[in-house]
């Protein structure tokens, strides 16, 4: 069992937003309640018809995709997929995405009255272009969204960010604004060339780099959070595929740890990694287990 | 599920691998499974040839990285095979036509499947490769090589088709353009290839644009009306 | 045959700075001479330790090191190891780190009149703190540096950079300044955690994550780059372990390739990415290829 | 060099492991090589027991990522060798010494390598492990079990060694370092372990602090001698 913010997760394993769409095919391999959390497909005011195809390269150790945050809308998410989701026994959180701050603050008062646990306003998508769900450049704008949307939200508010040089920057301007915690990480920039044909595969060329490539990426991204805001809830995610994964994640600071591309190779890795987590703290307690690898931790 | 390669015959480009999994997996024609093999993180789509028990068997053409390391596999290797996955043919297509069946390489394993399955539905079958390379391992009645004929499996089909036969198409994409471009005027279903994530419908990873919105070819298909779909974006 | 500002380069191979030292050790595997160029260790004023062990620590498809830029300074450096790299027959490049933008100045003027190249101011060493050849926050400060630089240097100048959100920027301040080519990418910043001693395995927490891992990440880095700075000549590294991870370098805009971990992982390496190189551009123009996978792409 | 697993023994926790390099490949006591298997990318050091000819033999601890795969291989298996490397123990030990071996765990390896080259130059061998299960795959009538005897295998030497005994010893950092404490008025070999890189000296990955400055245990060692080394940074 795991606290934050006041609510309870059976276990710290959440499905990360994307991979495992909004949890209607992932239910038919796995039983969601087992899991601590489900995160929805990040959706936003329009439906978006997501980027022309290909969309999947695979590359060693992980996976480009340009889904280009395909979705039905508000509208039709609320009619056709947020009933499912709040049927479930389990804490829904909801991604939201927006072209601007006022399409973010629709959204959020759209899905107020949910039975969600928490937002988590997506400003990272590395598939569509600036101002689209790709905030994460200016600090000054995150401030300025979260502040206002902590003044509407009925829910605490987690921000989704990628790996980047001014990450500790945007999450302090992102906390003076109130922000209740922070998503970490969103998929990395990357590329790959077909070289027979000599041409990019993607047609955007760039698409989200995600699986166990990425991890180490990720904990690096994590421990320079945590180690400066030391309570600052923590939702991991990157190339986590099993508890040993998982355990890093923990060890360096996040509270609950979520599972994207690994849905993806495996849809039954979350309730492996549920399961697999659960016979390790019989012996060791999950709150002291949360940052342990910090401890003594010698900075210079 | 964990299975065994007990027999693997290849070609320099072409591979027909039999693997026994580890309970009965029942695949319809037409449907898929997604392969993994040590040294991968991600599996990818295969269509089975047949599948009988826990039998199963792929014809596979080595194309890239994955399927370049399949090639090296020997009996006695473990791989994952999960599935099957995808709509049969069977749910989608006019059970009171009969088909002439065209296979565009190894898309040809589904069709032959199909026609072990459904033999009454098979008007004609016709599974074109560019060189008689395949011949070395898959014998088969109904091979085109287009380097001995001297034409594509398409314009053959053109030369003997009636105005109400049937056609399941299964090959690339670029493919199965040409032949709804060539065959417009006809039914013709095709089961269409993309890369490919989850393999499920979840990730949104193999969209296709048709009529109703933009599908999964994963879930929604891999086969379509191809009346229905566009195939430019 | 490679033309790069006026150089001639044998072929486009060449050694990224660090993984192979300053030559010697390689020397006894490989006929260095083979290669286009070698790039020095990053060499600082001052004799420097490097970090404490471990400092490598082994991930999914790559490897994370903390050196902490270990050299002998410049003293000893010119003394030791700048004659055998100047008895080569192949092109050197000097890479220089400093703590300071004097630092960095007064490298330049030390080794000015040694045979190399090119200078290549090393700006994005994630295994040293701030300010320490990790001025790449700074795009101000590049700027001032690369400026004073030109003034001075007799040779071509690069920088070196990691990949980060704001490269476009600061690519762009380096090149009104006058720069001459930029090294993309520097390793990423990564970490792992020992969950048997639950604690971090590198004593700074974060190393330098390199290999296959990171190679979408570079290309993606140097497609961003290539695409708006069409001229500038690239130095392109991260994850090249053979002809084919050249080839995406080559065709997504890099002029010169350059092997960093691959020689860790098999000294050999950079000559049959030489000789298989050499193979494919018998049908092939080398100029043409550069960047060829960019051409009609769609920017959206 | 491509290899071939010949023969391999396994317990839960090690492995011994024989194979045949493509060329000869000639190691002294003390070298090692570098192992590359299926599905990692970087090498790791390994010291081998035995190397005669084309045959080479290892002793492995499972302990972490590659050595749990190591522990799949199977005869006709395939592995990537590169050496030898590092100094020879010969080279810079004291000839006209005799010397106590002592092993710690899989540092034994080379010690046993040792032994059977330059026998005349050993005084007595101790091979520690903790539990006794080493013996289900290895042979040797100097393996000193821990939870066997009651103590470690420093302690036992501490019984029996003489005034001008030397000692070459090889294992764990901390086993050196325990070493190096309780024989501090000894002459006393070690030869260090640490996470590698190129092992070849070039990459800086394998510092060790030596009275004449930092060296790299992979090139100027891995033996030194315990007295020229400070293992505290
Ligand atoms: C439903 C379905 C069933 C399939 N059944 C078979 C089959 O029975 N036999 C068979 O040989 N192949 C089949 N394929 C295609 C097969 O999945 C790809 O050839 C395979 O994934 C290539 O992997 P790779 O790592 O070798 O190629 P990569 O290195 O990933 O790419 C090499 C080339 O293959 C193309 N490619 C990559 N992925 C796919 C894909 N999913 N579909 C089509 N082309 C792709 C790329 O465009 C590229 O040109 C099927 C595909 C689908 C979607
Ligand atoms: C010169 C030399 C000779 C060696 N000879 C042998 C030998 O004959 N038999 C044998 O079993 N082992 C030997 N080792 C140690 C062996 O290299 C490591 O045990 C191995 O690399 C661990 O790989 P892994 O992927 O299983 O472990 P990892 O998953 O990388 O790590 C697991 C644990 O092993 C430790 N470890 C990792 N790398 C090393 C290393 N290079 N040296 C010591 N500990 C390490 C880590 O600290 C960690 O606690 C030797 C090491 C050196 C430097
Ligand atoms: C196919 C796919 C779709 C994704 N879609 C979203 C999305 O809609 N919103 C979002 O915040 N993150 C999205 N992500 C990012 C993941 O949630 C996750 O942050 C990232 O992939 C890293 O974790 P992983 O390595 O476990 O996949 C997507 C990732 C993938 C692979
Ligand atoms: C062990 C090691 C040492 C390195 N030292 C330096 C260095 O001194 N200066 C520098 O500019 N880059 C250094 N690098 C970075 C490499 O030059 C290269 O940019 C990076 O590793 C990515 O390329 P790769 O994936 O081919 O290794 C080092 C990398 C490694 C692995
Ligand atoms: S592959 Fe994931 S939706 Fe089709
Ligand atoms: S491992 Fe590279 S210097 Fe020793």
């Amino acid at each position: 069992m795991v606290n934050i913010l006041g609510f309870t997760f059976k276990n710290p394993v959440i499905i990360a937003s994307g991979p495992g769409g909004n949890g209607k095919e992932l239910s038919n391999y796995i039983d969601l309640n087992r899991l601590g959390g489900f995160t929805a497909k990040t959706v936003t005011l329009k439906e978006r018809p997501g980027n022309p195809p290909p969309r999947i390269v695979n590359v060693k150790a992980g996976i480009i995709n340009s889904i280009g945050l395909q979705n039905p809308g508000i509208d039709k998410f609320i009619k056709e997929d947020l009933p499912f989701l709040e049927s479930l026994n389990t804490n829904i959180i909801l991604s939201i995405g927006g072209d601007t701050k006022s399409e973010y603050l629709s959204l959020i008062e759209r899905l107020n009255d949910s039975k969600a646990v928490f937002f988590e306003l997506n400003l990272s998508c590395p598939n569509v272009s600036k101002h689209n769900t790709n905030l994460e450049h200016d600090s000054d704008a995150i401030y300025e969204l979260v502040k206002e949307a902590k003044k509407i939200s009925k829910k605490p508010i987690f921000i989704k960010l990628g790996s980047n040089l001014f990450l500790e920057k945007i999450v302090k301007r992102a906390i003076d604004a109130g922000v209740d915690g922070v998503s970490l990480i969103n998929s990395s920039k990357g590329l790959k060339v077909d070289i027979k044909k000599k041409r990019l595969i993607l047609k955007r060329g760039i698409g989200g780099f995600s699986g166990p490539a990425i991890k180490p990426i990720a904990l690096a991204a994590i421990f320079n959070i945590k180690r400066k805001f030391k309570h600052l809830p923590i939702i991991g995610m990157g190339g986590i595929f099993d508890y040993k994964d998982a355990l890093e994640f923990i060890m360096i600071g996040a509270n609950l740890i979520a599972i994207g591309s690994g849905v993806m190779a495996d849809p039954e890795i979350p309730i492996k990694i549920a399961h697999d987590l659960e016979n390790y703290f019989k012996n060791d307690s999950y709150e002291k287990t949360i940052g342990c690898a910090l401890e003594g931790f010698y900075d210079r | 599920m964990k299975s065994l390669v007990t027999k693997i015959q290849t070609t320099e480009n072409y591979i027909i691998m039999e693997v026994e999994t580890e309970h009965i997996l029942k695949i319809e024609p037409g449907q898929f499974v997604m392969i993994n093999i040590k040294g991968f993180v991600f599996p990818k789509p295969f269509s089975p040839m047949d599948q009988k028990g826990k039998k199963m068997v792929f014809l596979i053409a080595v194309v890239g990285e994955m399927t370049s390391e399949m090639k090296k596999l020997k009996p006695g290797d473990h791989i994952e095979i999960r599935g099957p996955l995808g709509t049969p043919f069977i749910e989608k297509i006019d059970r009171n036509r009969q088909y002439i069946l065209i296979g565009g390489d190894c898309g040809s394993a589904p069709l032959i499947h199909f026609k072990n399955i459904y033999p009454e539905l098979v008007k004609k079958e016709i599974y074109g490769f560019v060189t008689p390379e395949i011949k070395q391992i898959l014998t088969n009645d109904n091979l085109h090589i287009d380097k001995v004929e001297g034409m594509s499996p398409l314009k053959k089909v053109e030369k003997f088709i009636n105005k109400d036969d049937a056609i399941l198409i299964c090959g690339s994409t670029n493919f199965i353009k040409a032949a709804k471009k060539k065959f417009k005027d006809y039914l013709i279903y095709g089961s269409l290839e993309e890369r490919m994530g989850c393999g499920i419908g979840m990730c949104k990873g193999c969209p296709v644009k048709t009529k109703s919105g933009i599908k999964m070819i994963c879930k929604d298909g891999p086969i379509f009306n191809l009346s229905e779909v566009e195939l430019e974006w």
